[in-house]
């Protein structure tokens, strides 16, 4: 398309927007499958923080390894990590990404260099911090993102990895999920600063804060970043400010919220919507293209809902499997 | 007066009252107000599971939600307790100890003993303990026993509402830091409670069914397990089982432990902890060593398997010991007695 | 060629050569190499007590020096270990792990069961145990039942240098995550050792000294203690102790420990962790359970008190289970049996 | 004297120059000492930095807190805990400040506001933070004080400690002891900033670097940052860079040091010299006093070497006793 002002291609532009709809959609749904009381266990939704997954992994590929949180379906989506797969691990089922064993805390697929929802916030820190130092060894130019929320980035783990991520000039990003809330605990009450980026140059590294609801802007500030750290210029911290769409986990009454803070963001702060729109009005896509993948998607996560639900449960003897490769 | 209460309003009551009678009691923890700052209602969460509800509305700012620190906050629980201060501290589940050991069993656990006697740390740690909530390996364990190994720590963990409110009561005016485990399956149970303060000292069993046959001991949830498995024996079996709540840790009730095995000749420890260096090896051990001659029979350990908790509900439903586990290691030492 | 060398250089041989053989092995801590961008010489340290010494000349920037932040490079060896490297890890003393054991135990220990058997997280960490080097109560512990207890870890504490060569180069080629313990009071102990490389597999005790009358079951230094003992024994009372040395801990080769109390009918555990929820408790406990017929007195378990290290001599000398503390427990069982 | 051009007192001054000369020579001491054989365990000196706790603790009385590090004798002397207790416990004895139990890196007395020297790097944070909180409830105006070294400032508790304090708004001074090394790690290898200061502003808190060799300077930045917190001004940060003359630990070779890096520290930086010289050239106090307190001193840290020396090991019962007020 001659009328795409944009730095990706239209295939690319209908990429990231099938995966935000893909992970938008498999939220929605999960949500609603939650409330019927089909799905064991917590989960946490990550609707409304699409752009950021996103925008970042696009310049990724399975080279390159990130670190997950407890709010991990949209990073393990756009990292590739198969959709059906998930789904059926969040419904405890055998045929789940990790054979029903761990559940949506602790989806992995390290093939695809996804190491790892997790359920110990800061966790992921450390372990992409290794993940860099094996990529430099081997040579093989990969990069490392670690995604903490505003909550999780007072962790000690993740601040001494910024440290050591600094002083071993190794190719990590650190990527703040700002969506204003740790449970119910408001960013302005758990710090005192406006901003983690200013956090950066205390490590010795650059920061950047993005609207983590533009696609664009995380795209950019992203690349710029992986680009950089590839070629040997070190860590990086990003700050991504999002709203998260849901409560904390499916259950959360949300009470902590302002009145119709849901609604507002979800009418102005789509990221979904502002996607569209500007891909529309810059010509590089028309409505009908995004209306199609909305439906591949829409058919895609019914899929996964009906194949999760038939599939078997583990048995028995898995209970007592891999726990070590030998012992 | 008494009312039949919930486990976690029973811990919510026990918090209440000791709030209220001792200023220097206050609470520190993630969420545990819930939303303060934020535009929303204060109180919004009592803590992830609402067991601290309403107490912000009563107590103010004694109670503080903490930034995401556990090293930070249970330390400074553990600092502002060798300073006077009654601090409890909430580590939402045990799991996460890992990013907040050092403060508290090579801080908390060992002032008194390095600084010579001269310290006191009168801290709680109340925290989250077990399986069964479809939480996965990471919010799901039964750490009892790393905390029972180590030398100046208190270990507590209550099997119903009446024992959590008394022990939790005690162990807020104790002057030693103490590591308080409320097994989250069991926030819903209720019994009846009195409305008063009561204390249950440490140390000291609750012999929760007695029987002449077998001594079954056990804390937590699990001492209900081993309840139904006394029934299933007494219907089916006639066998009589005595069963043990330890309800304390560390320290323990030996005496109580020692007594039964002297009237039963078998034991049968159930514990949900993984099996080795577990609270189950640690009654087998102590009874072998101590009453060997009582023993008729091998004693049986009935625990979780040596795996990490699994998310798969048709796995977790396997990984707390049953009833019918219990049932069984009794059996065996019903019968290796009389094969005997 | 086989020469005596002590413990450290056993040590330090199995890094160098396993070093050279896979390059995927590197080395990460703090001051394992020493003075790294440091105006004066490079390889100044090679660790806190010189162990790793000499190996940044022969492989340089394999080993890295770290910031001090346990959490951070002991979570980048298992990040690295998943990510197909082989890091060999050093927590100079195993009493730090307090700042960094969520790495250890909830991410390394849990990867491979959570991912449903997808991962492999070949990682070592070497650290210090034990007391006796006046070293006080956060530089001291034998906090092997911690890690024992816990899915996923394996644990090894060897006795002597030709031990914990072979047994180093096994952790390193092991594809599990793997605690080796080195007692820092071992680490002058010489004995002969060949040059080559070997490994020792995990999960095979070592039976040290042959006999007939009681088993002593032991680790680490108290193996030595254990072997006073059974001199002592041998040379005043001619009773003849079977002297097991478990050198690893996890897996844990029941086998050996259950053929040798079927021969005897006594057992003696010697561990130098605290009495609760020990290693001791471990093996006391599953002797009585399995092979309780066999026994023909009360198992015995010899360990340190349930306090902290004590700094000063003449407390830490009283600490660690002496050769005279097994002697007694021994007694103990034979007199037990003759009077039973 | 009213010749006496500095913001203290001649008494202060004069009780300043005893403390630092008190710590110098029990640390001098103790280095002869050792290598006598006759002092069990691991002993870290403090030699060279006596300026820092010096200047610091002169703001201090009993009621305000301090959390030490394993190398804590001088912060202990600064702070009044017995000199003649803390020889005899770093003898092992039964006379000793913690009995024998203890031993130099665990020294402590509560009742003089000293929270403990510590085994563990970095875990006097969250201590600290706490000992402050205890303070504001009881509204006794108390801060607290939390030493770290270089090194110790990159775990995570003291980072996590910082935001804590500065989200709590507690009144707590972090103080970094910056001496270059980690053992035998350069601070430049362990980090990827020129000064710790630079992380203040990330949690939200004022931080000053200045030479901690100079009492005049510690004395004066900590008097600011103490006074303000002590009004409720909230937590800060102070670097002070200082040397230390000896090694790690007894018994180091200190290869990783300079060529004459020792001498030059000793020669040109000395706060003692320093001291005692600005204060003459002002004329404030003369040689003749300086001479005096020396004297007085060494004969104070001579009677403490003896009496240690003489004193009784602690009895066979007290390994069971003081794990528990009751068990
Ligand atoms: C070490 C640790 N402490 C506490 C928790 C409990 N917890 C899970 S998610 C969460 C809030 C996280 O907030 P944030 O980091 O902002 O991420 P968000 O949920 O907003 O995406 C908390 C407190 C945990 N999982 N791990
Ligand atoms: C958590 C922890 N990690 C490692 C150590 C071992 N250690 C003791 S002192 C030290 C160096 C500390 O350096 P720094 O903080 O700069 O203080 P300095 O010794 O220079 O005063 C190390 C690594 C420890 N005691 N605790
Ligand atoms: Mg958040
Ligand atoms: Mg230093």
């Amino acid at each position: 398309m001659s009328n795409n002002p944009f730095p990706l291609s239209s295939e690319d532009l209908m990429r990231a927007y099938r995966t935000m709809r893909t992970i938008r959609d498999f939220e929605e749904r999960l949500h609603v499958e939650f409330a019927k009381g089909d799905i064991p266990g917590f989960v946490h939704l990550y609707a409304g923080e699409e752009a950021c997954a996103t925008g970042i992994m696009m310049h990724l590929t399975d080279i390159d390894r990130i670190a997950s949180t407890h709010r991990g379906h949209g990073h393990c989506i756009a990292k590739g990590v198969d959709v059906h797969e998930m789904m059926a691990e969040i419904y405890g089922k055998a045929t789940g990404s990790c054979r029903g064993k761990g559940g949506s805390m602790h989806i992995a697929d390290l093939s695809k260099g996804m190491m790892g929802a997790n359920g110990i916030l800061g966790a992921g820190a450390p372990l992409i911090c290794g993940a860099a130092l094996a990529s430099r060894f081997r040579g093989d130019r990969g990069v490392g993102i670690t995604f903490f929320g505003d909550g999780a980035a007072n962790q000690g783990t993740v601040l001494e990895s910024m440290n050591l991520a600094a002083a071993w000039n190794l190719p990590v990003i650190f990527v703040v999920e700002n969506n204003g809330y740790a449970e119910s605990t408001s960013v302005e009450y758990a710090t005192a600063v406006d901003s983690y980026v200013d956090r950066a140059s205390g490590f010795g590294m650059p920061g950047v804060t993005v609207d983590g609801m533009d696609f664009f802007a995380v795209h950019e500030a992203a690349g710029e970043m992986i680009a950089r750290a590839r070629d040997g210029g070190g860590p990086a911290l990003l700050e991504c400010n999002v709203a998260r769409f849901f409560g904390h986990f499916e259950g959360d009454a949300q009470t902590y919220k302002a009145k119709g803070e849901n609604d507002y963001n979800r009418e102005n702060r789509d990221c979904l919507k502002i996607f569209r729109d500007r891909v529309c009005d810059a010509g590089a896509a028309t409505r009908h293209d995004f209306a199609l993948i909305d439906l591949e998607v829409a058919s895609l996560i019914d899929a996964a809902v009906i194949s999760a639900k038939n599939a078997a449960l583990p048995q028995a003897r898995e209970l007592l499997t891999d726990v070590y490769v030998a012992y | 007066m008494t009312r039949k209460i919930s486990f976690k309003t029973a811990i919510n009551e026990a918090l209440d009252l000791e709030m209220t009678r001792d200023p220097s009691v206050i609470m520190l923890g993630e969420d545990i107000v819930g939303g303060c700052g934020a535009p929303g209602e204060a109180d919004a969460w009592g803590g992830v599971l609402g067991v601290t509800k309403g107490l912000y509305a009563k107590h103010g700012n004694r109670l503080l939600d903490t930034p995401l620190s556990e090293s930070a906050y249970i330390g400074a629980a553990i600092g502002a307790a060798a300073c006077g201060m009654r601090p409890v501290a909430e580590l939402m589940f045990i799991d996460f100890v890992g990013v907040c050991f050092d403060q508290i069993f090579n801080q908390a656990a060992k002032f008194r003993y390095m600084f010579g006697g001269k310290a006191r740390t009168p801290v709680v740690i109340r925290t989250m303990v077990g399986a069964g909530f479809r939480a996965a390996a990471q919010h799901s364990q039964m750490l009892t026993p790393l905390f029972t190994q180590l030398p100046g720590l208190k270990v507590i963990c209550p099997s119903n509402a009446y024992d959590a409110k008394g022990l939790l009561i005690q162990a807020i005016r104790d002057d030693d830091p103490v590591i308080f485990c409320e097994h989250k399956n069991l926030y819903s149970a209720e019994c009846d409670v009195p409305a008063e303060s009561y204390t249950i000292p440490f140390g000291e069993a609750n012999v929760v069914r007695e029987g002449k046959d077998v001594t079954i001991v056990s804390y937590g949830l699990t001492v209900h397990r081993a309840l139904d498995a006394a029934t299933t024996l007494a219907q089916k079996d006639r066998i009589e089982a005595d069963v043990i709540d330890l309800r304390t840790l560390s320290p323990i009730d030996w005496d109580t432990v020692l007594e039964s095995v002297e009237k039963t000749g078998r034991l049968v420890v159930v514990d949900e902890a993984n099996p080795r260096c577990s609270i189950a090896t640690d009654v087998a051990a102590y009874v072998a060593q101590h009453a060997f001659g009582a023993l008729k029979a091998a004693p049986q350990m009935v625990t979780a398997p040596h795996t990490p908790v699994p998310f798969s509900p048709s796995l977790e439903d396997l990984y707390i010991p049953t009833a019918d586990a219990v049932v069984a290691a009794v059996g065996k030492t019903i019968a290796r007695a009389k094969a005997a």
